[in-house]
């Protein structure tokens, strides 16, 4: 008979979730902003100049959505890629402890790089 | 068009006492529209070779007990109508991620484990005397976890999960959504009792919502949509015993 | 005792059917959520660095390669936003009276909201 | 290394053995278990306990409920319906009992239907005055049986035997001390050993070709009494269900009529007038037309039939059964069962065309002797459910009675097998040992042994047409000699029955042969008894005898086995304390 293991994953769970609303919700239009529209010239000159975003950024506001938006969009991803991976066949104790390493190491590394991005901007 | 007399069946045949690997035998079997699969594997076991092994009982899609890989897919072999494959060969194999017991028969000890460990019945403090008759259930209580007890075991939903064949100790959709509609009931107390299990690394947690089991489910018990509410639920339950003071699982 | 044969299974299980395939592709647009994220993490600190640093990240997004990445991304992540709409309704049932909400409008409430808020960040970046 | 021979017996000890797991089988084991935690119960069923066919039942479970109603029009309901061959003291038992099984089921999780104000709603079924049926839906049997068997799991002193099958009863000093049984996977022989024994293992309506029962209603349990000399009771009743879905033989639950569905002929009329069912309301008015009992019902198709006025179809002569009034809301949600089964194997959606039906053997009344205390003439050995006859059905069940019944005589047998099991000395098992070796031989013969010439898909179709010859909605001394005849004849036959798979893992070649060996002896009960039976009472109907004989035939057949011969048939009195055998009216007159 199976033995049951205690789990933590409520921790990367909800965040997961979370980050499921925002990444479908945000991401998309980001991603066209700034990956696309900007890149290619189709936005009115400085619409992300320096001074714009810094102004976003440095606002308590902003710093509350984009911490809102990022971390758990970070988690989400890390969280899901990780299952990916296994779905891809990577089955072994060993193997899979590495993933959740290399996932889970991930969205700790940005989560402590986006807390002190924000911190940093004033 | 007109109508064939008879279709190719094509079977996986194992027998642990002559065969190290399993293999296919093809069978000629006369095709009646009104035919389902299992009727032509029991004309089989009638006429050609009674040595075919598979289970059956009621024929009309309630114990359970006939589900097999038709063409790919898991299907209730009493409900697949052969006109729905004929005049492509009908291929019918065992139900994926279980051992092959025999032909078409699969091992189920795995799954009543499951079922046992995630305590199927009513759990409350107190019982009301049988005297005192039975308890109120409103329309709308029932409507809310009517649906999770339509579960016939059939396993297909076993069979369609990939994080089965991924994980053999993961607990599964049936077994999950059992939990999640005894949790539901408003007569039961026993939702915490049953996380201990449900909320496991062998729990909900490894189910990644491929939705593969709803897919095949032919009786509508949704396990995909029962599991994920367990996810919140348990997720909601884990952060809420370390935060409130006093609260704790049993 | 148990001489039941065990079948293997196949690593590539998901190029079985559409359905697997599909589900896959939803969980690859996990990539470029988790990368897309990590960037704009390292333009926050482009950011901090100043208006140079700033100027070069934004140069650097113009690359093709840059480009190519971001247009995937999106067509990935648009897949997610889909399957993630549709799946709402089930993870979260909500029971108003004797019967469960239909799925429709949960769904389409959820688009509405997307299709204001994306519209409103456009016109934001673009106008204010 | 495969157990080819397996041909050591595994002794497993327990106090009290089961056998069969469906709903009655079930409840026993709970029964033993909560009133004797500390005995060892051994649930031995030939599929998993799901599989058992209470799954299948649709309507419903009856049981006094609602302020409107009483026992007492509960006995009168079923003596009534039992054509005064029920034994009226065993039916007061089980009236009074009966709500009290359904509250307890209630208790343990059962998903029943309910009213408005959150109480168990219940509904009117067949040849019953007022409304008592409970129901989930159309879906009571299943339910039922998951309740009892995810309820069961609770229990750790029931260890259940999963696939096992049971072939032979162990006798030591006239007492029944246990079972010999094979696990199917390995084909292992297994003798349980035990204090007492439950035997619950259901109907036999697979002798008959068309029929409502699943694969597994073989009979297997009466042949086991039978053989151990315990007498089968009631043989010759079996009841037909008046709709069935023509070629499948799927049941349309008579939910459908309870909650308006209405009988027509090939001319769009509701023929039933015409058999005293009358009058034709446009609602279902209790014991009248549509909610007649199940006896008059198939008979009135028979008359119809001989009168041309059946629907001819591809399947044969149907009558329509049409519940396109009720509309989609209360199909949907007091019969989504019957909605799926008649689109899937009839095409036909219910709200907009009528059901093609005809009549399809369903149900025994008749199986193993026994007594209010669900014991048998055996000393203990205990039967419950379908298997036995208590008696409380007598010559016509009524619809939704049987789900209860397992209920209130299943605990029964558990608490007295358990009581039993108790009390009795201990025993040596020396000469059950001895038979069950011998007992295992035989079946090892037939695998191993060397070919067989019969082939069983031959005998069996040849029973079939036997059983549906003779013993069918209308019987004749003519038909039925021929019938005992030739199934003489096929028991002679199948002694040479050829089992051509060789291996013992999962043998089902094996299992149906002793299945048909087993529906053998019991179809020549069913006939031998209905050949005697000079009369015409509920579901027995001679053409050449139209009357019920109070006279001669207030009187249970029992049937014994004579080796070889055909089984010698006696009579039993049937128990009367309150009600003196009267008409049965049925239609606007009834009470
Ligand atoms: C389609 C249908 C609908 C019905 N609807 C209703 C209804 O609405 N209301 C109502 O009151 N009644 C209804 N009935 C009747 C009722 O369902 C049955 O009479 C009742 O369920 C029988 O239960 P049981 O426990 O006696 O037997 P079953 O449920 O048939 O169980 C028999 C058990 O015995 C085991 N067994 C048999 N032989 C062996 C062996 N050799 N070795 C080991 N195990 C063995 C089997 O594995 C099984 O577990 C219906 C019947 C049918 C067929
Ligand atoms: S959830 Fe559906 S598919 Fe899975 S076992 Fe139950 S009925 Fe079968
Ligand atoms: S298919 Fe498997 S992964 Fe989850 S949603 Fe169903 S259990
Ligand atoms: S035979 Fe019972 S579900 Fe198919």
């Amino acid at each position: 008979m199976t033995h049951y293991h205690k789990s933590s994953k409520p921790l990367v769970w909800l965040p997961f979730a979370a980050g499921g609303v925002t990444s479908a919700m945000v991401l998309p239009v980001l991603m066209l902003i700034t990956g696309i529209l900007s890149p290619l010239g189709l936005l009115p000159d400085g619409a992300l100049s320096y001074e714009r975003v810094h102004a976003v950024v440095a606002h308590p506001l902003g710093k509350l959505v984009l911490l809102g938006v990022l971390l758990p969009s970070l988690w989400h991803g890390a969280h899901r890629f990780r299952c990916t991976l296994q779905d891809l066949g990577v089955s072994s104790h060993g193997g899979r402890q590495m993933v959740m390493l290399g996932c889970y190491g991930f969205g700790f590394l940005f989560t402590i790089l986006a807390i002190a991005a924000l911190a940093a901007i004033w | 068009m007109s109508t064939p007399t008879t279709f190719t069946l094509e079977v996986l045949r194992f027998d642990p006492t002559t065969d190290t690997e399993p293999y296919y035998q093809t069978y000629q079997v006369p095709y009646d529209e009104d035919w389902v699969v299992l009727d032509a594997l029991t004309w089989v076991k009638d006429n050609l070779d009674s040595s075919l092994t598979f289970r059956w009982s009621c024929h009309m899609a309630v114990c359970g007990s006939c589900g097999m890989q038709v063409n790919g897919t898991p299907v209730l072999t009493c409900k697949a109508f052969l006109r729905d494959y004929v005049p492509a060969t009908v291929k019918v194999e065992p139900l994926r991620n279980f051992p092959i017991e025999r032909d078409l028969v699969v091992g189920l000890d795995g799954f009543i484990d499951r079922l046992e460990a995630i305590k199927p019945y009513i759990i409350r403090k107190d019982d009301k005397p049988i005297d005192e008759g039975a308890y109120v259930q409103l329309p709308k209580q029932l409507k809310r976890f009517k649906h999770h007890t339509l579960c016939i075991n059939c396993l297909l939903c076993y069979s369609a999960c990939p994080q089965m064949g991924l994980n053999p100790d993961f607990l599964g959709p049936a077994a999950l959504a059992l939990a999640h509609r005894y949790n539901l009931d408003s007569r039961d107390e026993g939702r915490r009792e049953r996380q201990k299990v449900t909320g496991s690394a062998e729990g909900v947690w490894e189910c990644t919502f491929v939705s593969a089991c709803s897919e095949v489910c032919p009786k509508g018990v949704e396990p995909a949509g029962a599991i994920q509410e367990q996810k919140v639920q348990n997720s909601l339950d884990w952060f809420l015993d370390r935060l409130v003071p006093g609260r704790k699982a049993p | 005792m148990s001489q039941s044969y065990k079948p293997v299974f196949p690593k590539t299980w998901w190029l079985q059917s559409a359905f697997y395939t599909r589900y896959m592709i939803r969980e690859a647009s996990s990539f470029f959520v988790a990368t897309y994220s990590a960037l704009l993490i390292i333009g926050l600190w482009r950011l901090n660095d100043g208006p140079q640093a700033w100027d070069g990240f934004l140069h650097a997004l113009q690359s093709p390669f840059a480009v190519l990445y971001h247009l995937l991304a999106l067509l990935f992540t648009l897949y997610h936003t889909v399957t993630w709409f549709a799946v709402t309704p089930r993870t979260m049932p909500v029971l108003v009276g004797d019967d469960f909400l239909p799925a429709a409008p949960i769904v389409i409430a959820q688009y509405v909201a997307w299709v204001v808020l994306s519209l409103g960040m456009i016109a934001v970046t673009v106008w204010l | 290394m495969p157990s080819s021979h397996p041909t050591d017996l595994t002794l497993i000890e327990a106090d009290v053995a089961i056998v069969g797991a469906g709903g009655a089988g079930l409840r026993a084991a709970i029964a033993v278990a909560e009133s004797a935690p500390d005995l060892k119960v051994a649930l031995i069923s030939k599929v998993y306990p799901m599989r058992s066919h209470t799954v299948a039942a649709e309507g419903g479970a009856a049981g006094v409920a609602k302020s409107n109603d009483s026992l007492d029009n509960h006995f009168n309901d079923t003596v009534t319906g039992s054509d005064w061959l029920a034994d009226q003291d065993c039916i007061d038992f089980f009236v009074e009992r009966a709500p009290k099984e359904l509250v307890q089921i209630e208790h343990w999780g059962c998903p029943w239907s309910r009213d408005p104000d959150g109480s168990v709603a219940v509904r009117p079924f067949g040849g019953m005055k007022i409304e008592r049926t409970w129901f989930a839906a159309d879906k009571t049997g299943f339910h039922l049986l998951h309740t009892l068997f995810q309820t069961s799991l609770k229990y750790p002193s029931i260890t259940r035997y999963d696939e096992v099958y049971t072939t032979d009863l162990l006798i030591e000093d006239g007492r029944c001390t246990g079972v010999l049984a094979h696990e199917m996977r390995s084909g292992k022989a297994l003798a349980f050993v035990a204090k007492s024994v439950v035997l619950c293992t259901g109907g036999a309506g697979r002798v008959f070709p068309f029929t409502t029962n699943g694969a597994i209603k073989t009979g297997d349990g009466m042949a086991m009494a039978y053989r151990a000399g315990v007498a089968l009771e009631d043989m010759e009743f079996v009841q037909y269900h008046p709709t069935g879905l023509p070629g499948t033989g799927i049941l349309i639950s008579e939910a459908a009529r309870g909650e308006g569905g209405i009988l027509v002929n090939k001319d769009g009329y509701r023929y039933l007038q015409d058999y005293g069912m009358g009058p034709p309301d446009p609602w279902p008015r209790k014991k009248a037309m549509e909610l007649g009992p199940r006896d008059r019902l198939s008979q009135a198709f028979w008359q119809e039939q001989q009168k041309g006025r059946c629907i001819s179809s591809k399947w044969g002569d149907v009558v329509h059964l049409d519940l396109r009034h009720l509309g989609a809301k209360k199909i949907n949600e007091r019969l989504p069962f019957i909605r799926d089964l008649a689109k899937s194997y009839v095409g036909v959606d219910v709200t907009q065309q009528p059901i093609p039906v005809r009549p399809v053997v369903h149900y025994t009344m008749g199986g193993i002797a026994s007594n209010i205390h669900a014991s048998t003439s055996l000393p203990g050995l205990y039967t419950a459910g379908e298997a036995a006859c208590v008696s409380i059905n007598g010559a016509n069940r009524l619809g939704s009675n049987s789900l209860a019944e397992l209920l209130v005589f299943g605990r029964v047998a558990g608490e007295n097998a358990a009581a039993f099991a108790r009390s009795a000395p201990a025993i040596s098992h020396s000469n059950a040992l001895a038979q069950a070796a011998a007992a295992r031989a035989r079946v090892e013969q037939m695998v191993d042994g060397s070919k067989g010439t019969e082939s069983a898909t031959t005998l069996r179709n040849e029973m079939y047409q036997a059983m549906e010859s003779g013993c069918g909605i209308y019987r004749t001394a003519e038909a039925l000699e021929a019938t005992c005849a030739k199934l003489g004849e096929l028991r002679q036959r199948w002694k040479n029955v050829a089992v051509n798979d060789k291996s013992w893992v999962f043998n089902t070649d094996l299992t149906q042969a002793l299945e048909l060996g087993h529906m053998l002896e019991i179809g020549e009960c069913m006939a031998h008894a209905a050949r005697l039976r000079t009369e015409s009472r509920g579901a027995h109907q001679r053409l050449d005898h139209t009357q019920r004989d109070d006279q001669n035939f207030l009187r249970h057949s029992m049937a014994w086995r004579q080796g070889d011969e055909a089984p010698r048939i006696d009579y039993k009195d049937v128990v009367i304390t309150r009600s003196q055998p009267a008409e049965r009216i049925y239609g606007g007159e009834a009470k």
